[in-house]
């Protein structure tokens, strides 16, 4: 029992990781109905420019991480929305899909050259102790990371409920011809998304970043468990991501333990394709409108 | 359809130009510099500049400057056979890299029918087991280390059970599959054998489950960020046992990354900066000065590559490119002779190397070597 | 053949089409609530209602588009309840939509010779035989009946909304099907088409003997169009008779004029 | 991508259906097979590979447009149905003997019956849902190939992979085997074009872009899906068993998910829905990388740069490209 319970928050701790990031997959989807697939470099990246602004400039951390902040929520909050997104969302989704296809080659490469190709160290807010629960350890790391993805997801949640700017961002998203006939400054509330997105994938970063390393090749796995957790937990509902997110971590982690270290990956998998035939639109998805 | 001639004119003027300057020797260096392997294939590229920087800076092979040239396999085999057959095309007088084993194992044929030596950074037991006359390596093989981890394992550590951790690509299969026998044979149980995945960034599972195995020691095989990862997680589980590992484990970047965690890991190094030879310390400061960074044992392996070709060009005393492979096969190369080799190292007939070894621990962050292994067939 | 033909009414009326107590449900709305009609072969039967009474929802279930909660739909007598769109499209039931559903990448002609291409031969004819089909000929003669020959081999995209409409009708009739279920074959067109339109549909009844039921809300189109009329009002048949008679009908409007 | 030379020479009676450039795709594609069958002399070795690489790609990536660009359906396990083509090709040839041809058809014939059971997923669910269980089988194939060693050779995959032979010419040399790739892509490439140009191609296009209506036509939109998504993975299948035999090496790596995501950009790059796209396509994924070598480790960035400033300019890929830019030229003749 004692060690099912280690399991299960081991999975959890890893869950809460999956679902910060998965955030970003229900964020981009509801406000362009499109999957990035740069959204695991959109984790990986803000770390290593962090590093890298502490590299270039000597700068102490808390400057350094503000340079890097910074550049990374202009060029891929900003930025990203304007010249990627924009002139090709009105061409349907596959070929803005493709494009950020590309762009996580692009975010991959420019990491790797521009900075280094092996892991580096990355300084922790949280102290890196170890806590006893139940009979099973947990670093407060993890805690730390559990604890912001909660709180995240809570507040989304009231912003998008409870706040006018929230409740015209949702507008936005269900339906923006109805939301511009409102009054609704349909643009600005698209890149408020956008920009949320950027912000969310740094908190993400700088919370991962200590326990993974900063590695340009970190968005991969990231990126292929945070659209797993997406799918499963439903991509049109934020919280869609937590449930997703903390669903896959259990997963995985009893996978690992008892069934197959080999085939551990193909557990999460089954669990998706289950949960697509059984109900589509996720476990906490809602059904999205079919024409005939 | 005109612009299907254009496609074809341009094809076969960008694909099909022939270059070999006169006055230079060509080498090309096929490496994984994207991919899965970017981190192994980077530090062995570096190696190999910092090797023909150094030659050229002392006027080159027999005269000769070297020209070098990097092509990036993104760790596929298709594009690595591309890039060898390219390298090949271009004249290139040996062939270097790459580091992963399948990548190897779908470009060796073409070197082969070539007739041109290919200097690889692979371990992997299966390479050299092929009859390929033109492979040769640049570590120990698999085969060759894991004897000695045994040995370690049984006499040293007194282990009666172990815990196997591995990563589930090529090198970590084939150190997994060469030391289960070397175990079975030495009397020691393998209480747990947990596959890990390449790039995998949580190992709380896999310790938790080594945890519960309750070996006497933990046998780690992974690549450079995945141990640090892994000690991590075994150390917040509050794994004990001691953690035993293969070069990788020891190396600079682990212990770096892996930070407190790393303390108290032992095991057996093939190359590594830190031994008690002088030559390798001075590699390291020269690579750490001009790259900003601390190599791992693939920066030796390329840094190595390059220097067996200068050795057996001068040997020789002639560029003769089957000749280079003629040259190194069998033979011992001494660094009182070429002092770019590091340390003695005998090249066996299939390919395979032989030479000293260490064993290490990690103490307060750094390496320490506890003793030198002497050749297996001295 | 005629006589046959002429004899089989004599027993039976015949029956293309016997709807029987048809239930939908979507939760707990009940969009249609146990609705009962037939038609007879050679009519033009139109089926009319305020907004949301159903009458979309109505034609989905009959073809197959929406599974039934309740009922069943017979088409000569055999039952096709729940049979796919395309096998009752097969049998002979074609269909038009509300909203425009033409083929925006492929031109015209081949708008046409697909709404008729998998009425003959087989899955391999399909792939071995001619690339037309063998209905070019047809789709010419379709084409130019509905006046639209100028623009056989325009893309479908391109076309202006009522010849879109004209040729969505085209494609409904290009197999030569024995009923067809038009929804709303008005909307949106203007009134030289309307003309056109509704000539069209009397001549391809009177020449090829089709059935036709027309769901509509131009009740003047309806009412000099149909031979027939139901009025449907909250997911049920409110009155049934010839247009005359329904226009005089209290209930009908009272549902269309009372609220 | 039209070939709008041809447009105008055609008799009148080909203008009866399609419009002409259907034809003309054919000679584009015979002209191609006869530049492309003497294209490697004086290439050397490494460029006559290439090319066959290429070309090798565009059989799976012109499977993956069928798929994709006539019918509409979303599939992120290419690369995987390439895999299952080729270790059949070559543990069938390495192992038991099998002459390739056989091996060949098996390939096909394997990936198409996974693929017909694949496709049912594809009727339950809709759209992108379909994107996502391939998703899932790609990465489960992939770790089969890896971890059954004692059928797949495992992560050190399986060497040694014999050329074949034709009626007696053994195709060991790069120029021959490249010859016989040549033969092999130029039939497929025609049955491809034949199957878009008859009435399956036309059903096809109508399951993209509108099943329903497609449906109410007597369109069986179930056997069309289940056969478009099946023949586009066979044509993977095909990919793989040329592949097996060209690279002489295989192992689980080029059938990962992340080359199904790259065979996805590859068919978009090129431009979806257009018969000589895949190749464009193939081009642009396999041997524009090649092309940018001289810019050492930025190579890939750029690559990746000018992908995505494609697809910004024209999201319908360079085929889209070339239509547009011979709409104007020819706008501006025909005026005249």
């Amino acid at each position: 029992m004692a060690e099912f319970i280690a399991y299960l928050i081991a999975g959890i701790a890893t869950g809460a990781i999956y679902a910060l990031a998965a955030i970003g997959f229900t964020l981009v989807w509801q406000t362009s109905q499109t999957i990035n697939f740069a959204q695991g470099e959109f984790v990986m990246l803000p770390a290593v420019l962090v590093l890298l602004a502490i590299k270039l400039f000597g700068a102490p951390i808390w400057l350094g991480a503000l340079i890097g902040i910074a550049a990374f929520i202009l060029i891929f909050g900003v930025g990203f929305k304007l010249t990627v997104v924009d002139p090709m969302i009105k061409h349907g989704v596959l070929p803005l899909a493709i494009a950020t296809m590309a762009l996580s080659i692009i975010m991959k490469e420019g990491a790797k050259d521009g900075f280094s190709a092996e892991a580096q160290n990355f300084p922790s807010f949280v102290p890196s102790q170890t806590i006893q629960v139940f009979g099973a350890s947990i670093s407060l790391q993890h805690l730390a990371i559990i604890a912001v993805a909660f709180a995240v997801i809570g507040a989304l949640q009231w912003f998008v409920g409870g706040t006018r700017l929230g409740r015209q961002m949702q507008a936005t998203a269900q339906n923006p011809t109805v939301a511009r006939i409102l009054g609704i400054p349909v643009e600005r509330m698209v890149l408020l998304t956008f920009v949320i997105n950027a912000a969310l994938a740094v908190v993400a970063s700088v919370l991962i970043s200590p326990i993974y390393l900063a590695k340009f090749s970190n968005g991969e796995v990231i990126g292929l468990f945070a659209f797993i957790a997406a799918i499963v937990g439903g991509f049109n509902q934020v919280r869609g991501a937590l449930v997703g997110g903390l669903i896959v971590g259990i997963v995985d982690s009893m996978a690992a333990a008892y069934i197959s270290t080999q085939y551990r990956l193909a557990v999460p998998l089954v669990l998706l394709v289950v949960v697509i035939l059984l109900k589509p639109e996720g476990l906490m998805g809602r059904k999205e409108e079919r024409r005939v | 359809m005109k612009r299907h001639w254009i496609i074809a004119a341009v094809l076969t003027a960008g694909l099909g130009l022939p270059a070999l300057a006169q006055d230079k020797v060509k080498l090309v260096d096929v490496i994984e510099l994207s991919g899965p392997g970017a981190t192994s294939g980077t530090n062995w590229k570096s190696g190999v500049d910092l090797a023909v920087a150094e030659i050229n800076a002392k006027g080159g092979i027999l005269g000769k400057q070297i020209e070098i040239v990097h092509y990036d396999t993104q760790s596929n085999p298709g594009n690595t056979r591309a890039a060898v057959q390219r390298a090949i095309d271009e004249g290139t007088y040996a062939v270097l890299g790459p580091v992963f084993s399948g990548p190897i194992g779908a470009s060796m044929q073409i070197a082969q029918r070539a007739e041109i030596a290919q200097i690889v950074g692979g371990e992997a037991a299966g390479l050299t087991k092929q009859g390929n006359q033109y492979l040769f390596r640049t570590s120990l093989s698999q085969t060759a280390a894991m004897p000695k981890i045994a040995n370690y394992l049984k006499n040293t550590v007194k282990a009666g059970s172990v815990a196997v951790v591995w990563v589930n690509n090529d090198f970590g299969k084939g150190g997994r599959d060469a030391i289960i026998p070397e175990l079975e044979k030495a009397g020691i149980k393998v209480a747990v054998d947990v596959a890990t995945e390449q790039g995998q960034a949580d190992f709380a599972a896999d310790a938790i489950k080594i945890k519960n195995a309750n070996a006497d020691a933990v046998f780690v095989y992974l690549n450079e960020e995945e141990s640090a990862r892994f000690l991590r997680a075994a150390k917040q589980q509050g794994i004990a046992k001691p953690m035993i590992g293969e070069t990788t484990l020891l190396g600079a970047k682990v212990i770096e990354l892996a930070g407190e965690a790393a303390n108290g890991v032992k095991g057996h190094v093939g190359l590594s900066i830190e031994a008690p030879i002088p030559a390798f310390q001075e590699f390291g400061k020269k690579f750490i000065a001009k790259f900003n960074y601390t190599p791992d044992h693939n920066g030796l392996k390329g840094y190595m590559a390059v220097y067996m070709v200068k050795w057996a060009t001068e040997k020789q005393k002639k560029f003769d490119k089957k000749g280079v492979a003629d040259t190194l096969r069998g033979a011992t190369i001494k660094p009182s002779e070429e002092p770019g080799i590091l340390m003695e190292t005998t090249i066996e007939q299939n390919g395979d190397l032989d030479r000293e070894s260490f064993l290490a621990e990690v103490i307060n962050g750094k390496q320490v070597i506890t003793s030198t292994l002497p050749k297996l067939k001295p | 053949m005629a006589q046959v033909l002429e004899a089989n009414k004599v027993i039976e009326a015949n029956k293309v089409l016997e709807v029987t107590n048809l239930h939908k449900a979507f939760g707990g709305i009940k969009a249609v609530n146990g609705v009962s009609f037939s038609v007879n072969e050679g009519e033009i039967l139109g089926i009319i209602g305020p907004n949301g009474c159903g009458k979309s929802t109505l034609f989905n279930c009959i073809l197959g588009q929406l599974e039934p909660t309740e009922g069943s739909v017979k088409l000569d007598g055999r039952d096709v309840t729940n049979l796919r769109p395309s096998e009752l499209n097969r049998r002979g039931v074609s269909r038009t939509f509300q909203l425009l559903q033409v083929f925006p990448e492929l031109s015209v002609r081949e708008n046409l010779i697909l709404a008729g291409q998998e009425h003959e031969g087989s899955m391999l004819s399909r792939f071995f035989g001619a690339r037309d089909a063998g209905l070019s000929k047809k789709a010419d003669q379709m084409i130019s009946f509905f006046k639209l020959g100028h623009l056989i081999d325009e893309k479908a995209g391109g076309l202006s909304y009522g010849q879109q409409k004209l040729l969505d009708a085209a494609m409904a009739f290009m197999a030569g099907p024995r009923l067809v279920l038009l929804d709303e074959p008005a909307g949106g067109v203007n009134l030289t088409m309307l003309g056109d339109l509704k000539e069209r549909l009397r001549a391809i009844n009177a020449e090829q003997g089709a059935t036709f039921v027309v769901i509509e809300h131009n009740m003047d189109f309806v009412m000099s169009l149909c031979s027939r009329v139901i009025v449907l009002a909250e997911g049920k048949v409110l009155a049934e008779g010839t247009p005359a008679e329904v226009r005089a009908n209290p209930a009908v409007i009272e549902a269309y004029l009372g609220h | 991508m039209t070939a709008p030379a041809t447009h105008e020479s055609l008799p009148q009676r080909s203008r009866l259906s399609l419009p002409a450039f259907v034809d003309g795709s054919l000679l584009t594609l015979m002209a191609g097979a006869v530049i492309l069958w003497f294209a490697p002399v004086g290439m050397g070795r490494y460029g006559t590979y290439v090319l066959s690489l290429w070309l090798v790609m565009s059989v799976a990536v012109m499977g993956l447009n069928l798929t994709l660009g006539y019918a509409g359906l979303k599939s992120l396990a290419q690369a995987a149905f390439m895999g299952l083509g080729a270790y059949t090709t070559a543990i069938l040839t390495t192992k038991y003997g099998v002459s390739w041809y056989a091996a060949f058809a098996l390939s096909g014939l394997l990936t198409f019956a996974v693929g017909l059971v694949l496709g049912f997923p594809a009727l339950r669910v809709k759209a992108h849902y379909l994107a996502f269980v391939t998703l899932a089988f790609s990465t489960l194939i992939w770790l089969i190939m890896r971890n059954e060693q004692w059928l797949t050779g495992g992560v050190f995959g399986i060497a040694n992979i014999n050329r074949p032979e034709f009626f007696g010419i053994k195709l060991f040399g790069a120029l021959e085997f490249h010859r016989f790739v040549v033969v092999v892509t130029f039939i497929l490439a025609v049955v491809l074009w034949w199957m878009i140009r008859s009435p399956w191609g036309r059903a096809f296009t109508a399951l993209r872009e509108n099943p329903i209506r497609a449906a109410s036509l007597g369109v069986d939109t179930r056997t069309y899906t289940l056969l478009a998504f099946a023949i586009g993975s066979a044509y993977a299948g095909f990919a793989g068993a040329l592949y097996a035999p060209l690279v002489e090496f295989i192992d689980p790596s080029p059938f990962s998910l992340s080359q199904s995501f790259f065979l996805l950009l590859m068919v978009v790059a090129g431009g979806s829905g257009y018969l000589l796209g895949p190749f464009i396509g193939a081009l642009l994924g396999v041997v524009l990388p090649e092309w940018l070598r001289f810019a050492g480790s930025l190579y890939l960035i750029i690559f990746a740069t000018i992908v995505m400033l494609l697809l910004i300019a024209c999201p319908q890929g360079v085929s889209g490209l070339l239509e547009r830019g011979w709409a104007k030229v020819s706008g501006k003749t025909g005026a005249r």
